[in-house]
C-alpha cells in the first residue's frame, strides 16, 4: 500500500470524489494552476478543467458565500480557504447561511458544502497563520467539523464530509502536513463523521484531543508508559458533532482526565469536554479535570510559537499532576 | 496636467411612461393588452397584499413587517422578465416579487408571522427562501448562476437588493466574481433611496449606483423604477443577454420607499412629508393606470375589479395563514441536520419531555 | 433618583462620556437622526454634531474596521452593530486586528474601542436578530467581553468599557431594554470590569448566568426559596476576563452548580465555567453540574422562541435535579 | 434602443519616463536634483535590503519574506510624497514604503524573522504595523482619516494595498466610507499584476483597478508604477488635494511582482520566463538610472558609490538584527491587554515556572 502524508491524502480523496460524482468542484485562492499554496490540489485542475477547478478572486466571504449558491443549486463544493486565519472573513457566510440553509427552508434546499482549511501553529508563519478557533465552528448549529490527525484518517474523513449532505469545516493541521507518512489504500473509503477514535488503549486516564495536537500528546502517553501509567488516548477527530460517548465510556473507565488543544484556553473546545464530563461522569472522576492548552493571546510569531503550543512535556505534566491526586 | 484618458465609461437611463403615464412610444416593450392588464393585476395584489400585512400586524396577528409600497413596479416588472426556470434570490422586502413567482401568500403572510413554514417554498419555483442580513445572499445568487451554467442550464438568476446592501462587502465580492466568471446573473438593486434612515447619498458618494458596476468590468444602467415598462424592458434585455451567455448585468431601479423601512420603524423621525410627496404622485400603479386609460385597457369597473379580486385573494389567504396549526416544537431541531445528531436527539427528548407535563409557555 | 431603563442608563452613560471626553464618538448604522433603531443613541446627534456622531452606511466590517483606525490615533469610538447577528460580517475586524492591534505593536497602538450591540432572543423579531454567541467572543483573546443584566449595571459597566484601553464588546439584552426600570445616579458611576456580582446569597447551590437570562434564573431561585432551597445567583457580567475566583468561592460554598445562558449548548460558554469549577473545585461538587441553556439549533422564528428559551421553569428543574443529587 | 446617457467617466494614465527613461519634460514634477538622487538612492536601498533578505531566508536566518523587486517606484516615490506628519498604512510587502519612512532596517528584518519586536515601531513614524489579512487593514486608514479631520490635523492617510486586495469586501467599505465622509485618504494600489497565482486580469473583470473608484465617487487614476516621477507626481498631487480637503484618491500603479510572491512560493509553477521578460526591461530603478544618465545625474562611481553606501547600510542592519537577545516569553502575555487579566497572569506565571526548569524546546 502507497505510503502518504496528509497533502497526498487529502489530494486523493479529492481526486476520487471528483471522478466518482461530477457535481463535486473544487474553489479558492490558488487552487488552480498553482495547486493550492500547500498543493493539496495539485493536478485536479489538469484534470478536471476550469469548470470544475475554480480559482477564485481573493474574496473569501465570497467564495463560501457562492459554494452556498453552489450547493443549494446541486452541486458539491469543496472550498478552499488559504488559512484558517482568513475564514474569518467568510464568517457571516457561515454562521448565517451555511449553517441554517437546510433549516430556513425546512429541508427544501441544503447545503452539501466542504470548506478545507489548513489550520493551526507550528509551521513558523506569518501572523494569522497559525489560528485553530474550532470552538467557534462546533458553537455553531448547523456546522459538522472535522479534523484528521494522520493521512489515512484525512482521506477517509475528508470523504465522508464530501458525501455529507450538511456544510462541513474540514480542518487540516498544516504542522503535520508532510509529517507524517502512513499506508493508505488506493481505493476510496471513508471514515464515519460523529465518531472519535481510541488511538491507544489505557487504564488509569483519559487523554483527549484532535489535530497536529495527537503527536504530542501520544508522545506524553508513550513516555508515561515507562513510568508505568497506562494512558487511554482518544482522537476526537468530529468535533461537531461531539461523540460524547466514546468519551464518556473512557473516562467511566480510567477516572482521569488530560484535555489537550492548541487553541486558547478559555472558551475553547476543552472547557465543552470537560463540561460534558462534569455533567455525566463527574462521579467517576478521581481527579480534577486537566486542560493543556494554548494561552490566551495571539498565537505570537514564530520565534516564540514553541512556548505557546503544548508539547509532550507540558501533557506530561499534567498527567504527573492528575496521577498524584 | 496633461493625462492621457485610457477608459470612457458611461452610465444610462431609461424612462418609457412619463409621471402622467405618457409613453415614450418607440420605446414601448412588446406586451399585449392582456400582458400589460396582469402586470396590473400583480401591482393591485401586491399592494393589496401589504396594506393588509401592514393592517394584521397592527392588530397582533403579524410580527415585524417590511412593506413593499411604492416598489410594485420594479418587483412586478422585473419579476415578470424572468422565465419558471430562472432563479430569484430575493432579500427581505420582495413580496411583490413572490408574489408574481407564485408563493402562494398564505406564506408569505406566514413567514411574517414568525412561523417557520413560511419559509417551505416549493423547490420548483426557484425562490430562495428571504435574507434578513443585508446583502449577503448576493454571492448566493452568483454561486447559482455558476452551477447552472457548468450544468449548461439555460437558467438565468435575478438577485435583488437595495440601495443600502451596495455598500457591504458581499455585494462587492459576489459583483466581481460575476463579472469574472461571466456568469448569468441580473443584479436587480431597488433605490429605494432609503436604508432605513439612511438616504441614499449618504450610503455613497456615487451619483448613481448604476456606476458601480463599472468597477466590476460590466455594465449597470439606471431606470426609473416607477415606470414598470421601463424596468421590465431593461430586465428583459438583461435576462436576454445572461441567457445568451454574454454576462452579467447590474440595474439600478430609482424607486422610493413610501412606507416606514418596516413596522417597527418611525420614518418621520427622519423624512418630513414635503419629502415624501412628490413620490406620491410618481406612485407606479398610477402611472400604468394612467397609461392603461390612455390606451382604453383601463376603465372604473375593471379597476374595481382588479381591487375586489385581489382584496378576495389576500382575504382567502389570511384566512389559510390563520387556520395552520401551531409548528410542532419538534421542528425546531429535525431541520439543523439531515439527521438529527445525537446531541439534538437527546436535547429535543428533553424538551419534549418538559413540555408534557406543561402548556406551552405563551408571553 | 430617576428610575430608568436600560435603553435610557445606556444613552445616559453615553451622553456623560461623550460630555467628559472630547474624544469619545459615536458611529453606526442609524444611530444620528434615527438615534439607533432601539433609540439608545437618542438625542446624541442634536447635542454633539455629526463629527461625533456618524451615521455610517451599512458595512458592519467597515463600521468596526474604520473605529479601529479611529482608535489607533487617538479617538475613543463607540460603535453600534445594529444587532449581534450582524457583527458577524465584522468578526475578521474584531479578531484579526481589535483584539491584536496592542501585541502586534507591543503596546505602541491600543484600541480604546467598545462595540456596543443588542442580542439574545425574546423581542419576536426576525431571523438573526436574537442571536449569542458571546462564547466567540470571550474565545477571543484581546477583547472584552461585557453583558449588563439591568439599567444601573448598564450605566456602570459601560461607564468602565468606554474608559478601558482595551476593546470591549458591549452586549446589550435587548429583551429586557424597557422591560427593567431601576433607580440610576444621575452622576457618573462605573462599575469595575472583571468582577462578578452576587445577586443573591444563598448556601445549598449557585446559579450562574449573565444578561437576561438573570431574570427567569432569579424567579427560579425565589421560588426555590418557597421550597426551602436557598439558591446564591450569580450574575457573571464580564465574560471575558471571567472572575473565576467568585465562581470557585460560591461554589466551595454550595457545592451544586446551575450554569444557565441561551446560546446553544455545545460551546457556549457555560463549558468554560464548568470546566473551571472540574479543574478547581472537583471536590467540593456534591453533585454534577447542570446547564440550562439554549439548544443546538439556530433560535427558532418568534413562533417557536419560547421553546427555544430557558424559563424559569427549566432552571427549576434543573435545581431539582442538582439538589435531589 | 435609445437610453439617455446620465453620467460619463474617465480614467486617466499617466506616464513621464518612458522605458528609455526619456522624459516628457513639462510633465517632469519639480524635484531638484539632490532629491532625485535621493530617490535613485532609496530605490537602491530597497533593493539591496531585499536581495540581502532573500540571502537570509535561504541560509535559514530569516523566516517567509515578501520580496519587493519591482515596485520600488512605486513604493518610494509614494511614500516620498508624503510629510513626515502624515501616517501609512501598508500592507507586508511595503519595505520600500517603511525604508523611506526611516523604519530601522534592522526592525524590518526582526519582523521577518518571526520576532515580535520588529512591529515595535516608533509612534512619531507614523507607520501601522504590517497587516497580513489583504485588504482589512484599509478601513483603519480611513479611520484614521476621519479621527484627523475631526482633530483638524492636517494630517493625510496613505493605505498601501495589492491588486488581490480590490476584490476583499473591506476594500469596498472602507473606499466607500472615505467617498462618503470625503476623507484626507490616498489609496495607493499596487498593481503588480499577481497575487500568488491569480494574474489581475482573473482578479477582476474591469480593464484597470482605477476604475473602481468610479464606483465610489472619487477620483482613481492608472499610473505607471515603474516610472518614479509619475508615481510621485500624482501621489503629490493626491496628498495635496486630500490635505486641502477635497477627499480621497485611488491611484492604480501599474507595475509588476518580478520575484516570487514569497519565498514560500514557486513563480515558475503559473508564469513563465516569457511572462517576466518584458519587465525586466521596465525595471523602475534602471529607468531611474537612464534618465539621470541623460541629464548627467549619474556616473558610474556614484552608481557604486550607492550601492555599496546600500550595501553597508544593510550589512550593518543585519549585524544589529542579529544581535538582539531572543524575546522574553512573558512578551507573549504582557501585550493582551493594558494590564495582565488574572487568566493571563496565572497562564504567565505556568509557563515561567515550567520554563525555569526546562531548556526552552527549540525545533
Ligand atoms: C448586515 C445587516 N446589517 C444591518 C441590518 C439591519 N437592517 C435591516 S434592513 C436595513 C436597511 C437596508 O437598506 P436597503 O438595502 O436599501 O434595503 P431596503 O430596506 O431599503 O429595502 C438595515 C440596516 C441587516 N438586516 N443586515
Ligand atoms: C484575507 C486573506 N486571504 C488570503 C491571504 C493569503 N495571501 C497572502 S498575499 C495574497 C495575494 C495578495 O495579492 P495582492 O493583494 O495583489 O498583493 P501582493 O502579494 O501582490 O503584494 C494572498 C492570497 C491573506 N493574506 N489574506
Ligand atoms: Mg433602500
Ligand atoms: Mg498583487
Amino acid at each position: 500500500m502507497p505510503r502518504l502524508n496528509i497533502v497526498q491524502a487529502v489530494n486523493q480523496g479529492l481526486r476520487q470524489e471528483m471522478d466518482r460524482n461530477p457535481a463535486v468542484i473544487v474553489l479558492g485562492e490558488d487552487v488552480g494552476l498553482d495547486g493550492g499554496v500547500f498543493r493539496v490540489t495539485e493536478g485536479l485542475l489538469a484534470r478536471f478543467g476550469e469548470d470544475r477547478v475554480i480559482d477564485t478572486p481573493l474574496s473569501e466571504s465570497g467564495i463560501v458565500g457562492i459554494a452556498i449558491g453552489m450547493a443549494a443549486y446541486g452541486l458539491v463544493p469543496v472550498a478552499e480557504i488559504q488559512f484558517m486565519g482568513f475564514l474569518y472573513g467568510a464568517m457571516e457566510q457561515l454562521i448565517s447561511h451555511a449553517s441554517r440553509i437546510r433549516t430556513r427552508s425546512r429541508g427544501r434546499y441544503h447545503c452539501p458544502l466542504v470548506v478545507r482549511t489548513p489550520y493551526g501553529a507550528g509551521i513558523h508563519a506569518p501572523e494569522h497563520h497559525s489560528e485553530s478557533t474550532e470552538a467557534m465552528l462546533v458553537h455553531t448549529p448547523g456546522l459538522k467539523v472535522v479534523v484528521p490527525a494522520s493521512p489515512y484518517e484525512a482521506k477517509g474523513l475528508l470523504i465522508s464530509a464530501i458525501r455529507d449532505p450538511d456544510p462541513v469545516i474540514f480542518l487540516e493541521p498544516s504542522r503535520i502536513y508532510r509529517a507524517i507518512k502512513e499506508e493508505v489504500p488506493e481505493k476510496e473509503y471513508s471514515i464515519p463523521l460523529g465518531v472519535a477514535r481510541r488511538v491507544r488503549e489505557g487504564e488509569d486516564l483519559t487523554l483527549i484531543s484532535w489535530g497536529a495536537m495527537l503527536q504530542p500528546m501520544v508522545a506524553a502517553a508513550n513516555h508515561a508508559a515507562t513510568e508505568g501509567i497506562s494512558a487511554e488516548v482518544i482522537d476526537l477527530r468530529t468535533l461537531s458533532p461531539i461523540d460524547s460517548e466514546s468519551i464518556l465510556v473512557s473516562v467511566r473507565k480510567t477516572g482521569r482526565v488530560v484535555i489537550v488543544h492548541e487553541a486558547p484556553r478559555t472558551g475553547g473546545l476543552g472547557g465543552e469536554v470537560a463540561a460534558l464530563i462534569a455533567e455525566r461522569a463527574l462521579d467517576y472522576l478521581e481527579a480534577p479535570i486537566v486542560r493543556v492548552t494554548g494561552f490566551d493571546t495571539a498565537v505570537p510569531l514564530p520565534k516564540m510559537e514553541n512556548y505557546y503550543l503544548p508539547n509532550k512535556e507540558r501533557v506530561l505534566q499534567a498527567i504527573h499532576h492528575v496521577m498524584e491526586v | 496636467m496633461p493625462r492621457k484618458p485610457i477608459k470612457q465609461f458611461s452610465v444610462e437611463w431609461l424612462q418609457i411612461l412619463d409621471e402622467q403615464g405618457q409613453p415614450d412610444r418607440p420605446l414601448l416593450p412588446a406586451l399585449s393588452p392582456k400582458e400589460i392588464q396582469s402586470l396590473y393585476e400583480w401591482m393591485v395584489l401586491a399592494r393589496v397584499f401589504d396594506e393588509k400585512a401592514l393592517a394584521l400586524q397592527r392588530e397582533g396577528r403579524l410580527g415585524t413587517y417590511a412593506p413593499v409600497r411604492g416598489q410594485e413596479a420594479t418587483q412586478v416588472g422585473s419579476a415578470h422578465a424572468l422565465g419558471p426556470a430562472d432563479w430569484v434570490f430575493p432579500a427581505f422586502r420582495e413580496m411583490g416579487v413572490g408574489i408574481v413567482r407564485g408563493i402562494p401568500m398564505r406564506m408569505l403572510f406566514q413567514y411574517w408571522s414568525g412561523d417557520e413554514r413560511g419559509s417551505e417554498i416549493p423547490l420548483h419555483q426557484h425562490y430562495f427562501p428571504t435574507s434578513i442580513p443585508v446583502g449577503t445572499h448576493i454571492p448566493h445568487a452568483v454561486g447559482a448562476a455558476w452551477a447552472a451554467k457548468l450544468r449548461k442550464d439555460p437558467v438565468v438568476v435575478a438577485v435583488y437588493f437595495g440601495d443600502g446592501a451596495t455598500s457591504k462587502g458581499d455585494f462587492h465580492e459576489a459583483m466581481n466574481m460575476a463579472g469574472v466568471f461571466h456568469l448569468p446573473v441580473v443584479f436587480i438593486c431597488q433605490n429605494n433611496q432609503w436604508a432605513i434612515s439612511m438616504p441614499a447619498r449618504r450610503q455613497t458618494a456615487a451619483p448613481t449606483l448604476a456606476q458601480k458596476a463599472i468597477a466590476y468590468g460590466f455594465t449597470g444602467i439606471q431606470v426609473d423604477g416607477n415606470d414598470i415598462f421601463a424596468v421590465y424592458k431593461v430586465a428583459k434585455e438583461a435576462v436576454e443577454k445572461a441567457r445568451a451567455g454574454d454576462g452579467p448585468t447590474f440595474i439600478e431601479c430609482l424607486t422610493y420607499r413610501m412606507a416606514d423601512h418596516t413596522t417597527a420603524d418611525d420614518a418621520s423621525r427622519y423624512r418630513t412629508e414635503e419629502m415624501l410627496k412628490p413620490w406620491i404622485a410618481k406612485d407606479p400603479i398610477k402611472r400604468l393606470r394612467k397609461f392603461m386609460d390612455i390606451e382604453s385597457l383601463w376603465t372604473s369597473s375593471y379597476g374595481e375589479q382588479v381591487r375586489t379580486e385581489a382584496e378576495r385573494r389576500v382575504a382567502e389567504s389570511v384566512k389559510e395563514f390563520e387556520a395552520q396549526p401551531p409548528p410542532d416544537p419538534a421542528d425546531m431541531f429535525r431541520y439543523t441536520y439531515y439527521e438529527l445528531t445525537p446531541p439534538l436527539k437527546e436535547q429535543m427528548d428533553d424538551l419534549l419531555n418538559f413540555l408534557k407535563d406543561r402548556e406551552p409557555k405563551k408571553e
